[in-house]
């Protein structure tokens, strides 16, 4: 028995550490540090429909426990990922979570179609979340019927399990957690970044060229933790969480919150080891609980 | 490129809010292209999550020693300046592509160009250029006499002016002027500094072999993040571009917009 | 001319920086450290009709660069808090901003009546947005309708400036801000906590009693900047800014974002001293700016 | 009620993961009552935000010099473990209200009882009554063996019988099961442990004079916050309260609900 074996809609993990959207690239740069097939599954950078250079730099700021990113969905397009991305990675025997972004529902669609056609895509994530972009995108994720009406059109487009991935700029993620449930969606993915901005004082201006930017890492645990927890006790789909994790305590408590698996994205930037280490700490933290599997943690907060 | 475990061996304040830090460690081995960089934990008591990227500015091949130097800026140089000796510093590197060090040949004259805290690289590679019989000539630019730092360095490799924007120290100005006032010769231009002095060095010698090393605010600096682009020369989607942690953070002169 | 000098709606401040309600009781525990008249304003706790215990212990858990609270409104209760509190404050020329909290209209207008008729309260503050109570509260900071009605209403049963104090935990903090504002708002209090949980790994349970609390400290900062740098622009009333505000830094950071004053929290925990030492740092980084007086660095970073 | 900066002077691990920590500063003066906390930055490699309240196991008046006992839980705690001599720690206090020490009348005998990470203040406030004549017996909990710690310091002072829970060492069981077992006579009853140790107290005490030392998570410590309230007894209206930070932590039985 592998105690941290889980099993989701199409991504079947040998364990439930999966590198987060937009962190990760593609792969290649962290196979240059460690074998890939020691994780859980991958979720690749955000594809869109056509080539996006995304926003000007800077695109980066620290924060107090935190990052502000706004990259804007920089990324070759779906034809070249599908062309060029998803081939390299045919090597591992990992997972594939192919995160999609759009500003309209057409591009979410056509997108997908040409994704789905890709051998080693397991699984779909629909970002309804993406702050860094003018057009649409967080729209999606804060208006509970366009999130499933988006839902809706993409599953009609691909077979694939769909996960839809939450903006947590809302008043009410319950909401729209149900929507996209009902709407026929297989996971959630919670939490994307939270809208904030830096301002460097000796100029006066943002230090993003964007303005704001997405605020990632430990400082918005707690808002993902809560989220999760409300979430996970309304809906029967599973959760791949995320926000701040940076270490198998972490993953611990995503999971006792009501997460199926976890993902792991700023941290990668400050240790590109982050992943198996935290791969290799979880049995002993299970031991320290006296817990079998890891799944059997999930909900425990509120069951 | 390597994660690694380095330990101070030593640190001076050489000018104004300007530090050398020296650091051991095997990986010091590794650091055999000057321009390139690490990427370091500078955590302490001011609170820091991300790492800093600071380039290599020496290295002491047989001794496993690396000197950077670095301006006090913010709460991560701050930590940094006040490691002391036996201290243990997190560093990922090295990174990145450096100067090319082999394109010289011999008879050929390199200018070397830096600005502020993007001359400490220029040193390692001046270091490099003249143990191979190349000729070196450098400008160096700085905001004022008190942030001077390695003028004597430089001067020891070859010819070395220094200007200052408020003329407290050396020739009053831009480096760009003390090139054109001194009518400086050369053949292969290399330098590091603000993007707005690679882009007016980009303007005055448009036509020479030239490469400029850039800097950019960076998340990962191995090429994840996509933090760090900037767009590429001729580039008419617009959607080409070019990663100063990987694919830089030297670039031949027009291949990158500056 | 004092540099520092800021005037608000009811709030004549000698200086920008105000303790945040709740973070300073009624103001006599910090006055054993420091006389309260170095003070700007005082933001004292918030004021229900009946007296309230709040909620369960633990009330409180930390979370990187940032806490948890929930408190739940413990208080006196208006009646008392005029009869006991206000007049001990009395002895301060520090003008004071009295928080309002309630669970239906009816409390927040009858306890608005009757603060209002303390001879010190010079402004009041709405909490329309305390995540810690279960009967609505932090409903109508999330429902720019019942934000306006309930402003509208108060706005008639006071003469005082209004300071309508928004909830963070919102997908369109601009829309809620112009609500209150055309409903009669004098100025605009934000952030108030964002939503967040903690969970015990040992117990498997959330570390606060209540389960969810607020999050504050420097973690919220740039959530509460952008807020602010948005709603700045788009309404012509003044911003007290809050959100993790530990330095004379982070004032200017807030103003250039657009607030018009500030308030500190979580800061006065960890540093009883902060506001006066944050009043004695601010001309040196007026200085350092070349900046006169700080009413020049208001919204800066958009103007 | 002072924040100072405190020197450490020394630090031991004394049991496993239990550290007596000393520090020296003017500040120390100040405490004299037993019972009472200092609120301290904790600061160091893991992240912490809050202060943490710990007891004052012992002061060394003339020399200016405090000592702490604690248990490393997590980051704060395991900061401090992590301080050396010469380390300047800022400390908020002295916080609190503590143990009567003018209660006992001559002659009268006073049992101390603590439970784990209570027993550090108990240690002063024997000290103090013995110094003063007054005879203290002590029992002290601990949960097996390898946590054990100051048997003999307490053992100096008084008949003192130690527990654990697992039998590990001394008696097996709870205090209580102690003070029935060798049927403890004393006058004045002090506690200072965990809630359920209390309250098993209260029940089996319910009439004797006895005070109470309580823990609560601290936001301020200084009685703005209200994060560390407790109910009060008989107050029928739920909405009395004590703050354990201002108002304690030590409380006479019967005044607040345990
Ligand atoms: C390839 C490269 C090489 C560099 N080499 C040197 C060097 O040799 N000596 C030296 O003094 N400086 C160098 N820099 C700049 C140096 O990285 C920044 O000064 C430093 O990161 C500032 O960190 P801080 O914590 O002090 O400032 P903060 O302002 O607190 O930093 C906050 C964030 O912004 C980033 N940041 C701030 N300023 C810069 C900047 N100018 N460039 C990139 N990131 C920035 C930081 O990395 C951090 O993520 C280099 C930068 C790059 C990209
Ligand atoms: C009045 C008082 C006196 C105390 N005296 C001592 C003592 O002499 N020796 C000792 O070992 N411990 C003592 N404690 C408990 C001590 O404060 C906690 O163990 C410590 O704060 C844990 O901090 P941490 O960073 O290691 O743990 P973390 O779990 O990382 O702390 C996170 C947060 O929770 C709070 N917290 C966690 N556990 C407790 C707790 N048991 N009580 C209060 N707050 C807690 C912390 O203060 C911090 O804000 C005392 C507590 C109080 C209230
Ligand atoms: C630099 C960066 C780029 C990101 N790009 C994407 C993206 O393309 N698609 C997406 O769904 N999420 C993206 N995210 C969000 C992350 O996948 C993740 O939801 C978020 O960062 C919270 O996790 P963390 O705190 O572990 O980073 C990005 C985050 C960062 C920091
Ligand atoms: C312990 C605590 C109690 C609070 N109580 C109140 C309150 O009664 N009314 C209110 O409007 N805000 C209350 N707040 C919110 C603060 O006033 C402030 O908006 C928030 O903490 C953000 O600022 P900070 O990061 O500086 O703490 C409370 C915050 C804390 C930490
Ligand atoms: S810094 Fe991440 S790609 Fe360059
Ligand atoms: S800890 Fe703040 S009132 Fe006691």
């Amino acid at each position: 028995m592998n105690r941290l074996q889980v099993d989701l809609p199409g991504l079947s993990m040998k364990n439930p550490i999966m590198p987060a959207s937009g962190c990760f690239g593609f792969g290649q740069e962290y196979a240059e540090f460690y074998d890939l097939n020691k994780l859980g599954a991958i979720a690749i950078k955000a594809a869109t429909f056509e080539p996006r250079f995304g926003n000007p730099t800077p695109r980066v700021a620290e924060t107090a426990s935190g990052m502000l990113n706004a990259i804007g969905l920089q990324n070759p397009g779906v034809d070249q990922i599908v062309a060029e991305k998803l081939p390299w990675l045919e090597q591992y025997d990992v997972p594939i979570l192919a995160n999609i972004a759009g500003s309209a529902m057409e591009d979410y669609v056509e997108t997908v179609k040409k994704i789905s056609e890709a051998p080693n895509v397991n699984a779909l994530e629909l970002n309804i979340s993406c702050p860094n972009v003018k057009e649409g995108g967080i729209a999606f994720g804060t208006k509970p019927e366009l999130a499933a009406e988006l839902t809706k059109r993409v599953k009609e487009a691909s077979e694939l399990p769909l996960y839809v991935k939450l903006s947590p700029n809302t008043a009410d993620i319950v909401g729209i957690a149900k929507a996209v449930e009902e709407a026929g969606a297989d996971g959630l993915s919670m939490i994307n970044t939270l809208l904030g901005m830096r301002i460097d004082r000796k100029t006066g201006q943002p230090v993003l060229a964007n303005g704001a930017g997405g605020l990632s890492g430990p400082a918005v645990k707690p808002v993902a933790i809560r989220m999760i927890y409300e979430v996970s006790q309304a809906v029967s789909i599973p959760i791949i969480g995320m926000g701040g994790i940076q270490s198998a305590e972490d993953v611990v408590e995503f999971f006792m919150a009501g997460a199926s698996a976890v993902a792991v994205g700023t941290a990668n930037f400050i240790d590109p080891f982050v992943c198996p280490s935290i791969i290799e700490d979880l049995p002993g933290v299970l031991d320290e609980l006296k817990v079998d599997t890891i799944s059997d943690l999930i909900g425990r907060s509120w069951k | 490129m390597i994660k690694a475990a380095v330990r101070v061996t030593g640190q001076q304040e050489i000018a104004k809010d300007i530090f050398e830090l020296r650091l051991r460690g095997e990986v010091v081995r590794e650091m055999t292209v000057p321009g390139q960089f690490v990427h370091l934990l500078a955590r302490g008591g001011f609170d820091t999550l991300l790492r800093r990227p600071i380039s290599i500015a020496d290295v002491d091949l047989e001794n496993r020693e690396l000197t950077m130097i670095y301006r006090v800026e913010g709460n991560g140089t701050r930590n940094l300046s006040e490691k002391q000796a036996g201290d243990v510093i997190d560093l990922l590197g090295p990174l990145g592509n450096g100067f090319p060090v082999d394109r010289p040949r011999n008879g050929q004259t390199v200018l070397l160009v830096g600005g502020g805290i993007g001359v400490p690289p220029l040193y390692y590679l001046s270091k490099r250029l003249a143990a191979k019989g190349v000729k070196v000539k450098h400008v160096l630019g700085f905001s004022s006499e008190a942030e001077v730092f390695y003028e004597k360095e430089f001067l020891a490799l070859g010819e070395t002016h220094v200007t200052t924007v408020d003329g407290s120290y050396g020739q009053k100005g831009f480096v760009t002027d003390a090139i054109n006032k001194h009518q400086i010769d050369f053949d292969i231009l290399k330098a590091c500094g603000p993007t707005p002095m690679l882009r007016a060095l980009e303007q005055q010698h448009p036509h020479e072999e030239a490469y400029f090393s850039l800097e950019q605010r960076m998340g990962c600096a191995v090429g994840a993040c996509l933090a760090c682009v900037v767009h590429v020369q001729g580039d008419e989607t617009g959607a080409e571009y070019r990663k100063v942690c990987k694919d830089g953070p030297v670039f031949p002169i027009g291949e990158v917009v500056l």
